[in-house]
């Protein structure tokens, strides 16, 4: 603890907390998923259990609502009260949003979850106590709590499956909550690469591994801060900042915009790090 | 009117009617010790599962993170409310009634509170790590977050339990010397002689004595109102609709009052029977708690309906979603009796007849219990079952067994606590009785010695 | 010159006020108003009428108290957050004054209450063994009044004690 | 019930080791003093083993026939996680949940790992050497005709020694056989373009009308197609796709549809001509055998028979007229009757009337190897061999990759018949259904450890031969791969022609070198040719393209009217075949059984899909375990109500009910194959997948549903969450 040390670092650690005049320095890692591509096939969230190592739970423990899916496929039907959903049913694939002015953050007791430099809302699980207050605290309910001790339960991880495990992330245990990473372990292996070679990770050179399961690319990953990376052109074109709020209220306005970029709860306020493209229909049929 | 209590109460009576509370128990009092620690036994086999399988065997899920836990944890702060109302404020405004219930209010405090720090424990996921949520130094330099309401309540509890059971203790001082000089030889003797600290009772200690009494009584009234709003924090600083209210500190400032006068009358009643302190508790001062808790069961009924006009104009249709849902939903039975008993079952305490009488009040404080536990519940559960986020709306899980049993034992832990403190030490304040009885002749003297006047007064007008 | 230690037990506080009055009003050889204490089993303030002022210091223990725990509690938390040994949250400044302020506040009472209590034991000069002079009549119902006198005095003033019908007296020669 | 013993030790260990030790005990090979496990000295590495990398394989998926090419990801020496190969012309890196799951069939701990022949109820092991003698002696006497192989679709070298062993045990009983495939569309296409599967230009098309086909979920090549899709929805120089979905039952493509059309079951020919005359209407020129036989489906006809607006047809006639090219697919809804035929038949019209082929409808790469070409599976083989079976015809059975005891249907009686066959030899990575009727059960090795060659049914860009490789080393050491196998029994019979393969890595090798310059690789040596080859995991053929002839008539095309009411069984049965569950071969990974459905978000378990309408006739309420009947069987399972189906059809997945095939499909929902009716098309003799007609009846009993989806089922509540808009609404020009 020392004054030099704040002094030193104050305006450096600043960066985490971006606004206007201070923003991300090297990375700040954002999602686009475009809903009119996406297919709701499930296979994002299947490369997500792979590549995450997600317990599978079984039935009981999915019926009592305890099902362990970073990433999730929703399906919404349309209100209207037709007979038949004659547009077909609305997908949306829901994972941790990232946020950065995140809910979670600020209310979990031993800082567990935290935001790092590069804009990630990170879970750190051997700090977890499991108070659950972020989850609690979190608008999308997109965070998982490890409810049982799945290393040990039976038909989780039997015999040979444990090999599958990927030693690049951690295997839970019981009473810890988990989220989306972003894939971080793969992130971070980027940058070391990028580090050794002097330079910083260039566009497409990781993706998550949902991104790189879906079929159909609807998932665009990538460098908010590289001005000519794919997700900083798509937010750019499709005008939703990163520490804004109003691109809902004015797109609902008379003669607003006609992009189709939002985020989710925008209102709130917690600068989510994912943006969606809304879903389009035909009007000629 | 009747007395609040007898002045001609002999000093050395009341030494040994207090005593006699403290000599060897009756079988009565290991029978309900036995159901007490069997309760608590419960408790402890649920508990020990649930460390052992995980929280899963709760029942909690996604949106449902907190259950019965958390719903318990706030009942048992609140109740503590009722000790710090009865010995700080009313200690604050001279109400001298409090004098002969105020200790075991205290008490009440005390245990109400290790209660809910045992929920604080039993509600984690990694209990075995509970102490990354100390702010201790470590080689690592890594702190808790002190921005987390979380971490506040750990504070806040720690101040309150630890001033609480300071103020408990120095305001039995002058009782323990009682006990020591008293009590026949035996280990309690030697107890007491070093629990009394060597108290004499002279001017010094006296002098010095009030001065803290005082003191910390004016600590402890924010502190209490500090420790609820922080709780109502947990809730209010959140983002979930329907919690994140600007009146949740109040209302549960108010609730928490409330519940702990509820749980005073009921435990009053249970003392006056079981110690006979008929003498002491009387009704006249049952009388005065009621109407006490009758004026914050209004407050409160004022506050909660607060909430729910304030959710309704605030034109949150999240917020407003979750209001409807509680009256209309899964839990509307629950929410409706948790209005009946918080707003309409108060009202017989405005009945005369019934102010003073011991079996409807010993019912109506069970009730008013109820209510406020199931208020507790109420801000927890149909909250997670209709957060922001559609799409886990109304996934509900019945909490299981584990949950109730944990729930359960929790009432025998404080039971046990409770009887041990009352077989222990004096759970009416001897001491303050004296001043009481004194202070009351001694005004009664001043009154007679004006009203004679008067009447001679009056006479000697007369006889113009 | 030996010291006489006696304790007069009284009835009521009448009776011992009175006597503490006397003793008050004479001057006695070899006794000091000071040396008088008072033992009674209730608080009486209206007994420092007699008694005369005596201080009591413990506010100055709680003044230092409260604002210890209070100045304590922002240093570590502000000092912790500035040097980032605790994380950082997005969307919230380093050193976030509200939320400090809630725990500053917390300490600030935990520091009052307990140096308070301190202070408390310091002034009353708990804990302490007891006299040999006491009586448990005092826990009870009376009144007693200990004096130090030095030897000449002593019948002087266990007489302006029975005088005062006092219920009994207790008398040691001390040092 | 504690589920795990509580002592001392583990407490301990807990308090001291906290999350470390718990994260620790979980990750693989760390449990030494059990016993169980090998301590791997990194002193000598294994090839390809670096501690800490990650090294990557390419391979081909087996997951389905669509024929991926994949990159396995492996560490120290295991299979992490299955990977798109990013050269690939199929799935350009991409992959499906199903092909994911790869790996639990690999990993599976319910896997067979020894040779195991019959001894009354039970397998007993037997050795590799004892068991390929067993299956010479119990062959010798035998006459060929009375030998009978059974397969799914086979191709690439497996599929040449498979042959190569059939003719020398002289027999022509080849039965390919799959439950779920696109046959009768593949006879149509074949008759309307002169290709089984022509190639589908998705991505080029403007407008897409599908007639069931559920090309984004689990039809021929979802992942290719899905890729397709992507660029056909962008705005991109074509404009924004529109596709239109016409089927009874909501599909996953139907989910993603512009419009959706529910119609009623069986009537997708009739809709068909019904758009062909309105195109007429609107002024498109039909050739006279067309015109001849659509004048007659006029909008009041169609709106009759199909249940679906006049308006619709008109409008959809409409924008097929203004944007071209378009794209007609014929799916599973065209070829599921006993006039599926007849109804493919009528929907490639629209193609040749909106002048489709050649432009969206292209020939597909040619493979100038036909004896590596798929075999395609159909449904038929199953009852041919059926019909064999029950003349006692067969006296030897050999099957591989295929499960008739579990998807043939009941009134088949294939398990009873199945037991006239003396002796049944049954090549297997787990003990299914029909495993566990056979004599004797080999072992074979997974998809991940052996090695082989396959050509996939449905090319991409360009014909290629993909490659099978070991990813890792066998997790078993008494598995082996069915490559070797069929070498083994080969040499039994022809010695001299297979003894220089050492085993079929050998033969595989030397087979695709000799041919290298057919395979790109002319003038390359050897080694460096087939180092190139399994580094990239597949090799393309060079050969001349296919052509398409769209020279079919319209003349004898005959549609039956709607299907009568049936009083009795008033519904009509369209069994599902969900992207992950398919015909059930794959319900033993628990990925794919917890991934929810993506229409109904239901998971572990069979459903039956009911429109509410028909749930509210009935008196059925979500939850409700209903019994659905037909004429040949019955199942239970829970009802669902379900808005995207025809108030006349009920659904219910294909795939679960299995009765063995391990821990995680035993005993998970109800076998839908089990009541299928045996109503086969007229022409090609394909079972009727969706001719069946059931009843719905309440047991009275009600469950929760499992699903993933909350109790507003899938309603936003009026919150923004997926957000839809009209393409009047929005700017897609210049995105990103």
């Amino acid at each position: 603890m020392s004054v030099s040390n704040m002094l030193e670092n104050w305006s450096k650690f600043r960066h985490m907390h971006p606004v206007d005049d201070k923003p991300h320095e090297e990375y700040k890692w954002a999602m686009s998923i475009d809903l009119d591509a996406c297919s709701g096939c499930n296979a994002c969230s299947v490369a997500c259990y792979a590549e995450n190592n997600l317990p599978v739970v079984g039935k009981q423990k999915f019926d009592a609502g305890q099902q362990m899916h970073w990433m999730r496929i929703e399906r919404y039907w349309d209100d209207d009260g037709r007979e038949f959903p004659d547009q077909g049913a609305q997908f949306l694939p829901m994972l941790c949003q990232q946020c950065e002015a995140a809910p979670c953050e600020t209310v979990c007791p031993v800082g567990a979850t935290n935001h790092t430099a590069d804009g990630l809302n990170s879970q750190v699980y051997n700090r977890c106590i499991g108070s659950r207050y972020c989850s609690a605290n979190c608008p999308f309910k997109v965070r998982y709590f490890n409810w049982y001790d799945y290393p040990t339960t039976d038909n989780v991880w039997p015999a040979e499956m444990t090999q599958q495990l990927n030693p690049d992330v951690t295997v839970r245990g019981k009473g810890v909550m988990e989220k989306c990473t972003f894939c971080v372990q793969r992130l971070e292996r980027a940058k070391n690469n990028a580090r050794t070679e002097g330079r910083l990770v260039h566009d497409g050179e990781v993706q998550t591994a949902c991104q790189q399961a879906c079929p159909t690319g609807a998932i665009t990953f990538g460098n908010l801060v590289e001005p000519e990376s794919k997700i900083a052109r798509q937010w750019a074109h499709q005008q939703v900042e990163l520490a804004a709020r109003d691109k809902q209220a004015k797109d609902e306005q008379e003669g607003g915009s006609d992009l189709r970029g939002y985020r989710i709860f925008e209102e709130l306020r917690a600068y989510p790090s994912v943006m969606y493209l809304e879903r389009v229909r035909e009007s000629a049929i | 009117m009747e007395k609040d209590i007898r002045e001609s109460i002999e000093w050395a009576k009341i030494n040994g009617d207090v005593l006699k509370s403290l000599e060897s128990p009756r079988p009565l009092f290991w029978v309900i010790l036995v159901v007490a620690l069997s309760m608590f036994g419960v408790g402890v086999g649920c508990e020990v599962y649930q460390y052992q399988i995980g929280m899963g065997v709760a029942n909690l899920n996604n949106p449902q993170v907190w259950g019965l836990y958390i719903a318990t944890f706030i009942f048992w702060i609140g109740m503590s409310h009722s000790g710090t109302l009865l010995s700080a404020i009313l200690h604050l405004m001279h109400a001298d009634w409090r004098k002969p219930i105020y200790r075991f209010a205290e008490a009440m405090t005390t245990f109400s509170l290790m209660t809910a720090g045992l929920f604080v424990m039993v509600h984690l996921g990694r209990l075995w790590q509970f102490y990354y949520a100390v702010p201790y130094p470590n080689e690592r330099w890594v702190w808790p977050n002190f921005q987390s309401p979380l971490l506040w309540d750990a504070m806040a509890i720690f101040t309150y339990l630890s001033s609480s059971v300071i103020f408990l203790f120095i305001g039995m001082i002058p009782d323990l010397a009682i006990c020591r000089d008293h009590l026949h030889p035996g280990w309690r003797k030697k107890l007491y002689t070093v629990l009394a600290l060597g108290w004499e009772g002279t001017d010094r200690q006296w002098r010095n004595f009030r001065v803290t009494y005082l003191t910390v009584a004016c600590f402890l009234i924010p502190l209490a109102v500090s420790v609820h709003s922080i709780v109502a924090s947990d809730f209010a600083m959140s983002q979930q609709p329907g919690w994140h209210v600007t009146s949740f500190p109040p209302y549960f400032v108010a609730g928490a009052l409330y519940s702990g006068c509820a749980a005073i009358i009921t435990l009053f009643v249970i003392l006056r029977y079981v110690f006979k302190f008929e003498e002491y508790m009387t009704l006249p001062i049952l009388k005065k708690i009621v109407r006490l808790t009758f004026a914050i069961a209004m407050v409160w009924t004022y506050l909660n309906a607060v909430e729910f006009a304030s959710v309704w104009y605030s034109h949150d249709e999240a917020s407003k979603a979750v209001l409807i849902q509680k009256a209309t939903g899964i839990y509307a039975p629950f929410w409706w009796m948790m209005n009946f008993c918080g707003s309409v079952v108060p009202f017989v305490m405005m009945i005369k007849r019934f102010q003073t009488s011991i079996p409807v009040m010993f019912a109506v404080s069970l009730l008013l219990n109820l209510g406020m536990w199931l208020e507790r519940w109420m801000i927890v559960s149909p909250t997670f079952s209709h957060g922001y986020y559609p799409y886990l709306w109304d996934n509900n899980q019945w909490p299981t067994l584990v949950q109730w049993g944990i729930v359960f034992g929790s009432f025998g832990w404080f039971t046990l606590l409770f009887m041990g403190f009352c077989k222990l030490f004096p759970s009416v304040s001897m001491y303050e009785v004296k001043e009481m009885v004194y202070h009351r002749s001694l005004a009664n003297k001043h009154v007679e010695q004006s009203l004679t006047m008067n009447v001679n007064e009056l006479e000697e007008k007369g006889a113009h | 010159m030996s010291q006489h230690h006696i304790l007069a037990l009284f009835n009521n506080f009448d009776e011992a006020e009175a006597a503490v009055a006397e003793l008050r009003a004479s001057t006695i050889k070899g006794f000091s108003f000071d040396d008088l204490i008072m033992k009674s089993p209730i608080e009486h303030p209206e007994v420092e009428s007699v008694l005369g002022e005596r201080s009591a210091n413990v506010q100055w223990f709680t003044l230092f108290g409260a604002l210890f725990g209070g100045i304590t509690a922002f240093t570590l938390i502000a000092g912790s957050q500035g040097n980032f040994f605790a994380q950082l949250k997005g969307g919230k400044p380093i050193i976030p004054i509200p939320a400090d302020l809630v725990l500053t506040y917390e300490m600030f009472i935990l520091g009052g209450v307990y140096i308070t209590v301190l202070g408390f034991l310091i002034c009353a000069g708990l804990p302490a063994r007891r006299s040999k002079l006491y009586s448990s009549n005092v826990s009870e119902d009376q009144v007693g009044l200990l004096v130090k006198v030095e030897a000449s005095a002593a019948a002087t003033i266990k007489s302006i004690f029975t005088k005062h019908q006092a219920l009994e007296i207790q008398e040691e020669a001390g040092k | 019930m504690i589920e795990n013993s509580f002592n001392r030790r583990d407490f301990l260990k807990v308090l001291g080791w906290g999350g470390t030790a718990v994260a620790l005990s979980a990750c693989g090979n760390t449990s030494i003093q059990d016993g169980v496990e090998t301590v791997v000295s990194y002193v000598e590495l294994p090839e390809y083993a670096i501690p800490g990398i990650s090294v990557y394989f390419n391979s081909t998926c087996a997951q389905c026939d669509a024929g991926c090419n994949i990159t396995g990801r492996l560490r120290e020496g295991r299979v992490l996680k299955l990977e798109g190969n990013a050269s690939s012309d199929l799935n350009h890196g991409k992959m499906c949940g199903l092909g994911q799951a790869g790996v639990q069939a690999h990993y599976n701990p319910d896997r067979v790992r020894e040779p195991l022949l019959r001894n009354g109820d039970k397998g007993e092991a037997i050795a590799w050497d004892k068991a390929l003698g067993l299956i010479n002696e119990k062959l010798a006497g035998v006459k060929g005709e009375e030998i009978a192989f059974l397969t799914g679709g086979v191709s690439g070298h497996v599929k040449v020694l498979l042959n190569n062993y059939l003719e020398a045990l002289g027999t022509k009983n080849h039965y390919s056989y799959e439950a779920v495939s696109p046959s009768v569309v593949r006879a149509a296409n074949k008759k309307a373009y002169g290709v089984e599967m022509p190639r589908l230009r998705i991505d080029k098309a403007k407008v897409i009308v599908s007639f069931g086909a559920d090309f984004l979920g689990a039809w021929v090549s979802p992942v290719h197609f899905a890729q397709q899709y992507a660029k056909f929805r962008k705005a991109n120089e074509n404009g924004r796709g529109v596709l239109v979905q016409i089927e009874s039952k909501m599909t996953l493509t139907g989910a993603n549809a512009d419009r959706w059309i529910p119609i009623r079951p069986g009537t997708e020919g009739i809709f068909a001509l019904g758009v062909v005359n309105a195109l007429g209407s609107a002024g498109l020129a039909l050739p006279a055998d067309i015109a001849a036989v659509s004048k007659s489906y006029d909008a009041e006809r169609v709106t009759k028979d199909t249940g679906v607006s006049g308006e619709q047809v008109t409008k959809l006639a409409a924008l097929l007229k203004e944007r071209s090219p378009s794209l007609v697919i014929a799916g599973s809804a065209a070829e599921g009757y006993a006039h599926g035929s007849q109804n493919a038949a009528a929907i490639a019209l629209l193609n040749r009337v909106l002048g489709n082929v050649g432009k969206t409808i292209e020939a597909p790469a040619s493979v100038p190897f036909p004896q590596v070409t798929v075999s395609t599976g159909n449904r038929s083989a199953v009852q041919a061999l059926n019909d064999s079976m029950t003349n006692g015809k067969v006296k030897v059975l050999f099957s591989l990759g295929a499960n008739p005891v579990f998807t043939a249907p009941s009134a088949l009686k294939f398990k009873e018949n199945l037991s006239k066959v003396p002796f049944k030899v049954v090549f297997a990575n787990f003990l299914d259904e029909t495993a566990l009727e056979a004599d004797l059960v080999l072992p074979l090795d997974s998809a991940l450890e052996d090695w082989g060659t396959s050509v996939p049914e449905y090319m991409g860009e360009a014909s290629q031969l993909n490659i099978t490789q070991p990813l890792m080393e066998k997790l078993h050491p008494n598995t082996r791969g069915m490559g070797d196998i069929l070498l083994s029994l080969l040499k039994q019979r022809r010695e001299k022609e297979y003894k220089d393969y050492e085993d079929f890595y050998s033969y595989l090798r030397s087979a695709i070198v000799k041919n290298k310059s057919a395979l790109g690789g002319n003038g390359e040596d050897d080694d460096t040719f087939w180092t190139a080859a399994l580094s990239t995991g597949m090799v393309h053929f060079t050969s001349a393209a296919n052509s398409l002839s769209a020279k079919s008539s319209a003349a004898g095309l005959v549609l039956p009217p709607p299907a009568e009411e049936d009083s009795a069984y008033p519904l009509h049965l369209i069994p599902q075949v969900t992207a992950s569950m398919r015909d059930g071969r794959n319900a033993n990974q628990p990925w794919l059984q917890e991934s929810p459905d993506p229409l109904t978000t239901i998971v572990w378990d069979s459903w039956v899909e009911l429109h509410p309408k028909t749930a509210a006739k009935l008196g059925i309420v979500e939850g409700d375990i209903v019994e659905v009947t037909s004429r040949s069987g019955s199942i239970k399972a829970q009802a669902y109500l379900f808005p995207g189906i025809h108030p006349d059809a009920v659904s219910v997945p294909l795939g679960y009910g299995h009765v063995a095939l391990g821990r995680w499909a035993k005993g998970v929902g109800a076998n839908a194959f089990g009541i299928l009716d045996q109503v086969v098309d007229k022409e090609t003799g394909e079972l009727a997948l969706n001719e069946t007609r059931v009843k719905i009846s309440k047991t009275g009993k009600r469950v929760f549903i499992v699903k993933d989806e909350g109790a507003v089922g899938g309603s936003q509540a009026g919150v923004k969450i997926a957000v839809r808009a009209s393409t009047d609404e929005v700017e897609l020009s210049g995105e990103v």
